[in-house]
């Protein structure tokens, strides 16, 4: 049984790239109907978690070179350079909006908006609104799209389709987690802002949502998925959890140390030069590995770390700068950074790869945008700068629903009768897969070795042999999923289904991640292979795509735009 | 339960507001002396005698005074006790029992404004 | 760590509106971890032992707001709590005060219209351009309504606040604060239009200043704060209104 | 066991999707834990008015001669009369106590221009009035000045 809704446009994802999305579609038709489909209640999406801030130009001393240039070699010259000059450009007006639509930035005595320092930004051009960002830019963009109501919001669906008629695409198949019911959401185009895929890895900053659905439904309707291999490391995360302590410490004046209380960033060679703990996050990851596999780590339960420490901040700073990070090192890990350093070792943080898209956040899939985390639209290249991801959920989001707009009007509403057939097929697909007691594989076995297998062959350093390795493990994974058994048949709010989805979406990213990273042969941002240290723009300043087939993964290339900055060594 | 009273909610909360704070301060004094100090003979019986109290309330300070000890304490004690009936599940008869409970303080505060004048 | 097995027992509250006529006690026994927050405990039931088992989480470090539930009794965030401050049994049960889905899952939708009726958004006469740049709003104008700002929307302080149990229309603690909120920024010219919402059907006066809100907030909004501010305003507004429309009355 | 809330305990205006279990009052209220003050304090509205009508009752009295003023004070010195004010002062004090703490937060941070003191000083001011208050008009009333 299945339920077909129509509208003008379908934005998948309620996060910060969704609801900019829905907003600026808003602005452009205020009666245009506009499907808001996500798999928790916008609010919850993980942009609320994000904590150090948002980059755009802001301060006098700053410009659009200056931003577009630490991005580009922030990316190790992989970021599409139109694109980032587009960026940099759009960023100072969406963080506009914002303070307009309410957001609480954080404000300098005069009252204008204040900035902070961030890693690899030559200057403080990341507007914070203390160290709660993403949670206060999730809660305002909220807020505001809550007023128009043409935006009809299917809250705690799980879209698990996209539904293609004569290439184009026409809408998404939608679990309603509520009720069991297989809902078929049509639209003349549709936007995917499902955010990033950190829960392939067992050590990650992402909460439990972010499972990397929208990048599998593209990539298995034909849209490459472009640079997977390249997974940001956060330096400092908590052991244990994975839970982050922002790059804003670092920002506000943080050491890193190591177990013999030296600042190691400002006195040994890490490439980050003066920039010390403000250099870009790849580089002072592979620091502090390099650290503790010199000795110079402390052990504790959950394996090696190293220090951050924030005790010469002084309790003023920490409380007005960094509430929740006291709040954070407090509950979980139980520690005061106002008394003592805090322990961490890098984290799986970020996919600078995703939904391959061009600078109108459209996908090569008529109809198809995509935007924020889920989407690459080689803004980050191989290295994203902290601060600059939550700009650019608002940049692409923006242009996604704006050029979604102008798609959907231009565009026809496909056959129902064949989308329909589709959407029972779906329908059918998940009826049989909810509490399927067939099988011999459990769901919490399949996770675990995915984790391992995306650990050891995907982590900060990598090489040929651990890389192969994984994408083969990857490859039997999936065949041990076709075989999984649940136990829960019941209709209505079937979490185990849920994550039996999840599941299969995880493994067509970890696919895409472990393949294209194979195929890398050079280190770059944060792609680090041992085996090959070095940067190759004779062979590798591509993009890499990896498109799905059910036989295997097929990869190809696409060229980076160049033109305005020529690629130099990376060196700080 | 939507009722006209609604309309006037703030009006009632105001009187109720009043009533806990203003009538808390003035009822204190008056419970330590007219409720116990004097029928316990702690305080001398004389301090209210009939004279002496006519005196005292019939000033127009006196007189105010003993409305306010009697109005405010009459809306925080009905609209408290509002709350308590909603609150043991009487919600449903809310509809019923507020209008009873709010004229009750009304005509109360008629005869109080009667009794002070009248003194 | 794990070698010393400490155990404990989870009461948990099912229900499966497919089988289930009412909600049923559910008791796991299982070994704990001296770090555990309570919501690892359910992670692992639901890995380990029972698959059924529904309850919703996602960001495990107190942000997103989904994890909210009754933990022997109180209404806390699962994934903010440590295991080891409870005892060997734990009653776990979905939050009180909303209509129950499934299992420690409950009803939000009720919610999410309440927080939309006090029109959380910033309303002015005439809307800024973006080319106009970023107000200025000084750190003083921004402490205002910082506070109220911060909620998570977990409605653990609705599962707490006995008018809400008890008056369906009641708007409830988050909502108020979050529509206070907007009312006290600089930024905003929407008061009067809130405080006709604070005045009408879900009326802010139905609160009684438990402050049952307040004490569980685990993000210290002082939602109690919020709504009883409200109400003056309100008042305020009502009669300033009633003086206004005698006089101005054509 | 707890008892079920209303039934509409934050339903949504159009009926769930699917069955649900009916909303549970939190297990302590209202006796248990922190509800036991809160449900005294709504309780302490019975003492309130019972004590305005016996003002009303005096003040009234005061109004229709001697006779019945005395009457009234012998009436106080009955045992129910003084045990009831007994209760009462407790109640006040409870009153006095809970609400007070309370009362700094509910001032808005600003009305129109108008901001309020900070909310230290509204609590000494609080409780400055209303010892000062006892204190004078309990002298006032026992006879020690205005003679
Ligand atoms: C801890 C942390 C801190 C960070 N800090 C910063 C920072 O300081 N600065 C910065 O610039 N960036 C930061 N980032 C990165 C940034 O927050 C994210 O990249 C960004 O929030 C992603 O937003 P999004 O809108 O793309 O996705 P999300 O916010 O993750 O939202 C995804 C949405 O898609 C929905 N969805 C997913 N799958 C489905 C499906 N199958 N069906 C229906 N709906 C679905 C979800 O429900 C959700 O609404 C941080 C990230 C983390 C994890
Ligand atoms: S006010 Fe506090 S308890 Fe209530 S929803 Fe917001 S964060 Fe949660
Ligand atoms: S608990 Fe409820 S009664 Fe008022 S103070 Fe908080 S809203
Ligand atoms: S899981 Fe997000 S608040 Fe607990």
């Amino acid at each position: 049984m299945i339920e077909v809704t129509r509208h003008d446009i379908v934005i998948v994802g309620g996060g910060a790239a969704g609801l900019r999305a829905a907003i600026a579609a808003c602005e452009i038709d205020s009666n245009a109907s506009i499907a808001l489909v996500s798999k928790v209640y916008p609010m919850r999406s993980h942009t609320v978690s994000a904590e150090g801030g948002a980059a755009a130009v802001a301060r006098d001393d700053d410009n659009f070179e200056m931003h577009g240039y630490d991005t580009v070699k922030g990316s190790d010259f992989l970021g599409d350079q139109d694109v980032i000059k587009y960026f940099v450009e759009q960023a100072p007006r969406e963080l506009t909006l914002l303070e307009h639509w309410g957001c609480p930035w954080s404000r300098n005595e005069d009252g204008t908006v204040a900035t902070r320092a961030f890693g690899g930004m030559s200057t403080k051009r990341t507007w914070y609104a203390t160290d709660k960002v993403g949670f206060h830019m999730l809660h305002a963009l909220f807020q505001h799209s809550l007023r128009f109501d043409n935006i009809v919001r299917y809250d705690e669906h799980f879209a698990t389709k996209l539904l293609v008629d004569g290439g184009v695409v026409r809408g998404v198949a939608a679990l309603d987690i509520r009720s069991g019911i297989v809902r078929v959401v049509l639209g003349r185009a549709v936007i995917m802002a499902t955010g990033g895929a950190g829960k392939i890895f067992p050590f990650t900053t992402n909460g439990n949502i972010k499972t990397g659905d929208g990048m599998a439904l593209a990539y298995r309707a034909g849209v490459a998925l472009k640079d997977m291999e390249f997974i940001q490391y956060h330096p400092t995360g908590l052991p244990g959890t994975g839970i982050l302590i922002t790059e804003a410490t670092r920002g506000e004046g943080g050491y890193v140390i190591n177990s013999e209380g030296e600042r190691f960033l400002a006195t040994r060679d890490y490439g980050v030069g003066t920039k010390a703990e403000l250099g870009p996050r790849d580089m002072i990851s592979r620091a502090i590995i390099q650290e503790i596999e010199a000795g110079r780590g402390i052990s504790g339960p959950y394996g090696e770390y190293v220090h951050l420490d924030l005790r010469h901040l002084g309790e003023q700073k920490i409380v007005a700068r960094l509430p929740m990070v006291r709040e954070i090192s407090k509950i979980y890990i139980g520690v005061d950074p106002v008394h003592e350093p805090i322990p961490i070792r890098p984290v799986v943080h970020y996919m600078m790869g995703g939904i391959d898209t061009d600078i109108t956040a459209g996908t090569s899939l008529p109809g198809l945008y995509a935007a924020g985390e889920c989407a690459s639209a080689s803004l980050n290249g191989s290295n994203r700068l902290g601060s600059n991801s939550l700009t650019e959920c608002l940049v692409f989001g923006a242009s996604a629903g704006q050029n979604a707009m102008a798609f959907a009007r231009g565009s026809s509403e496909g056959s129902e009768q064949a989308l329909r057939r589709e959407g029972e097929e779906e329908a059918a697909r998940i009826v049989a897969l909810r509490g399927k007691q067939k099988g011999g594989e459990k769901l919490a076995r399949i996770r675990a070795d995915l984790h391992k297998a995306m650990e050891s062959g995907c982590g900060v350093y990598r090489s040929a042999e651990t890389m192969n390795e994984t994408a083969r493990t990857v490859a039997q994974l999936k065949g041990r999923y076709a075989d999984v058994a649940l136990e829960d048949s019941s209709a209505v709010f079937n979490t185990e289904l849920v994550a039996a989805l999840e599941m299969g979406n995880m493994l067509d990213v970890a696919e895409a991640v472990a393949n294209s990273a194979a195929s890398r042969d050079e280190s770059r941002g944060a792609h680090t292979r041992r085996d090959m240290p070095n940067r190759d723009d004779q062979n590798f300043l591509y993009h890499t795509l990896c498109h799905f087939d059910p036989a295997g993964p097929r990869l190809g290339k696409k060229e980076v735009t160049l033109g305005h900055w020529e690629p130099e060594e990376r060196k700080y | 339960m939507k009722h006209p009273l609604l309309k006037l909610e703030p009006l009632i909360w105001l009187l109720f507001g009043q009533g806990i704070l203003l009538g808390t301060i003035l009822l204190t004094p008056w419970v330590l002396v007219v409720g116990l100090g004097v029928p316990l003979g702690i305080v001398p019986a004389e301090a209210l005698s009939y004279e002496r109290a006519i005196a005292l309330a019939s000033h127009i300070v006196g007189r105010l005074i003993l409305l306010g000890l009697i109005v405010l304490p009459l809306w925080k004690g009905v609209h408290h006790m509002r709350h308590s009936f909603i609150d043991f599940g009487g919600a449903e008869r809310d509809a019923l029992v507020a209008p009873l409970l709010y004229l009750l303080a009304t005509i109360g505060s008629v005869l109080a404004l009667v009794a002070v004048v009248r003194i | 760590m794990s070698d010393g097995q400490q155990k404990k027992t989870f009461v948990i509250t099912r229900f499966d509106p497919d089988r289930d006529d009412a909600p049923r006690k559910q008791a796991y026994e299982i070994p704990v971890h001296p770090d555990w927050k309570v919501l690892d405990a359910l992670n692992f039931i639901k890995d380990e032992i029972d698959a059924t088992l529904s309850h919703r989480w996602s960001c495990r470090m107190a942000v997103c707001g989904s994890c909210g539930m009754m933990v022997d009794g109180e209404p806390r965030l699962t994934c903010k709590e440590a295991l080891d401050q409870y005892g060997d049994t734990v009653d776990v049960a979905p939050l009180a005060n909303f209509p129950v889905v499934r299992d420690l899952v409950i009803e939000a939708d009720g919610f999410m219209e309440k927080l939309t009726s006090v029109k959380p958004w910033i309303i002015r006469a005439k809307e800024l351009a973006v080319e106009e740049g970023p107000m200025r709003q000084s750190p003083g104008e921004l402490e205002e309504f910082k506070q109220f700002s911060m909620c998570i929307n977990c409605m653990l302080c609705y599962s707490a606040c006995p008018v809400v149990a008890n008056e369906p229309e009641f708007i409830g603690p988050a909502a108020i604060a979050l529509g206070h909120r907007y009312s006290l920024d600089s930024r905003d010219e929407g008061a009067a239009e809130r405080n006709e919402v604070f005045r009408g059907e879900g009326t802010v006066f139905s609160c009684s200043f438990a402050n049952e809100c307040s004490e569980v907030c685990p993000k210290h909004v002082d939602p109690a704060a919020a709504v009883n501010q409200a109400k003056l305003n309100a008042a305020i507004d009502w009669a300033t209104s009633l003086v206004l429309s005698r006089g101005g009355s054509k | 066991m707890s008892r079920n809330a209303h039934p509409h305990a934050m339903a949504p205006s159009k009926p769930g999707r699917t069955r649900t279990a009916p909303p549970q009052l939190p297990d302590r209220f209202p006796f248990g834990g922190r509800y036991l003050a809160y449900t005294l304090f709504d309780l302490t509205g019975i003492l309130y008015l019972l004590l305005g009508l016996l003002v009303l009752c005096a003040v009234w009295s005061l109004g229709s001669g001697e006779a019945s003023w005395n009457a009234v004070l012998e009436r106080h010195r009955n045992i129910f009369y003084l045990g009831f004010h007994a209760i009462a002062l407790a109640g006040l004090i409870f009153v006095g106590i809970r609400f007070f703490g309370f009362f700094p937060k509910a001032q808005p941070p600003r009305v129109g221009p108008l901001k309020p003191p900070p909310k230290g000083a509204i609590l000494v001011g609080l409780y400055a009035l209303w010892i000062g208050v006892t204190v004078c008009l309990s002298i006032v009333l026992a006879g020690g000045v205005f003679q």
